[in-house]
């Protein structure tokens, strides 16, 4: 279609690897002209879907994280895999507070979040295969003058 | 010749208005603790934040809190996490928990989340702690 | 609430100090052309800046050239290429190539490329339209 | 060994992905804690190698250009590839003002600015199956006082 640019990120499931993912988000996604609520609204979705994979999808192990992210002419898709345990149900999941690790302090609104800041929000999974989450957001458009952060 | 003999940490704090690394500071006004937070608050950094505070609040005399975001240029929801478990002692301690200095993506982070729901949000610190303290 | 109404590319400015897209301005003084250029040459955008300075050129009673690149925060050898490709209009017409305020980085690339045979490095723009025009 | 951090990045053959690149890899140094003049090093040789994949790889021609950065306690391996065209006299392309694309106002000096910036510069190439530049950056190590531009 009218894919105008395509970048893949992988790195190993390491907690500072966050703030790269991040950056690396923001500076791909640049390219675009989007507002700075844009760019922080999608380094905030990325930021979750990552710290997902490496506190839940690997928890203690070490895995490969990656970040696969598609510009076209009216969109940004980010498309958060990993190769981790997977999640059982995913809808008791993206409910708002539910969270598998309350021990860690997680507040249960990772997904919450991604879907207040992306215009769509899918999740895929299977149990020890892996999770992959794929956002996306509308750069520019008309309805981004109704949307919130802009 | 210009001089680059600079870490690039340093250099990294304009990366999308953000610091890479975080920073704490805290102050004592009678029974409220401060604490300011500067750069990103993830899950990362969130560990750090956690043990600065919790160290402070040993100190049974300190009965509220502020956080104040003014430099926190990136927070999500692992931030959450951090604010709602020091709630939860500062309750058991009949104190106030407030946050000032507010960003818009913080902002929504609060209002998905129902987090104004325990926490009082101020403009600033100055009526932060005006409104806790009474100065 | 802060206003984040704006676009991200004049916040990423600031990565490493640098922009990304790569801002040119120019002025003359009698028959020199003073051209400034501010944020990033490389590959990507050396092109502009090529096209940029040869339309300039196009007027023959320009006899001279001065490069400032003060605001310039990073350049690689596609940038080498710029201006070599200038020089060797300018000598044509008998006239000089000044580079102004070269930074560090910058000034590596001119050592091992053996650029300083070709073009005189200045301190600063004054220095280098005193010498070059005798202002 | 004593690895400490991986990433890779993969992205199209376009030119506005050079300085995506050098943000990219800008921001994963960092976590070495680099002085600027190695930063800045680093981003010129990375911007080098990955302008020569997109030009003389791909040429006119969309292909991928990979980056793969290996952080060690004290050194940064970075190879960058690309299956392109490939490279017939490695030598001769190393030496100094030698360009194949003078028509483009290239100057031939992309291998030498890798060398000068980067502690170790390697190539390998096969004609019509791509070319790899494996560079090594020293971090904070006594040796870089001797060097140019901390
Ligand atoms: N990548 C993943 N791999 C495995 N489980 C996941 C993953 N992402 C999310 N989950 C599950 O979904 C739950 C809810 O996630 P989220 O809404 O982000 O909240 P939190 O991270 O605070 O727990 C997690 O607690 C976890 O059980
Ligand atoms: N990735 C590559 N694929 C094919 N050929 C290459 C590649 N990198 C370099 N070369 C060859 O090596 C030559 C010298 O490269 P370089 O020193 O970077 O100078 P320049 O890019 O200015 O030509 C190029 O002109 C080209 O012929």
């Amino acid at each position: 279609m009218d894919k105008i640019n395509e970048m893949k990120l992988r790195f190993v499931s390491k907690s500072s690897n966050e703030s790269f993912a991040r950056v690396t988000i923001a500076a791909f996604a640049s390219q675009m002209d989007p507002t700075l609520g844009e760019i922080s609204d999608i380094k905030t979705a990325v930021s979750e879907a990552v710290t997902n994979a490496i506190i839940h999808g690997y928890e203690d192990k070490m895995g490969y994280v990656e970040v696969l992210a598609t510009i076209f002419s009216d969109r940004l898709v980010v498309e958060v895999s990993d190769r981790g345990r997977g999640i059982e149900d995913i809808e008791k999941a993206r409910q708002p507070l539910y969270t598998s690790k309350p021990e860690l302090e997680r507040s249960g609104m990772g997904f919450t979040v991604m879907e207040t800041f992306m215009d769509d929000v899918r999740v895929v999974s299977g149990i020890n295969q892996g999770t992959k989450v794929i956002m996306i957001k509308y750069i520019g458009s008309l309805t981004d003058n109704i949307g919130g952060s802009k | 010749m210009k001089n680059t003999n600079k870490r690039y940490g340093t250099i990294l704090h304009f990366i999308g208005q953000e610091v890479m690394v975080l920073q704490i500071t805290n102050k004592r006004v009678s029974d409220i603790l401060v604490v300011s937070l500067e750069g990103e608050l993830d899950h990362h950094t969130s560990g750090e934040v956690r043990k600065y505070i919790d160290h402070l609040l040993d100190d049974p005399t300190i009965k509220n809190l502020i956080i104040d975001i003014k430099k926190l240029n990136f927070m999500d929801s692992s931030g959450l996490g951090v604010l709602i478990g020091r709630y939860k002692i500062i309750k058991k301690r009949g104190g106030k928990l407030g946050v000032s200095n507010i960003s818009a993506q913080i902002d929504r982070i609060f209002v998905v989340s129902g987090l104004y729901k325990i926490i009082k949000p101020y403009e600033g610190l100055q009526q932060a702690l005006k409104d806790i303290g009474g100065y």
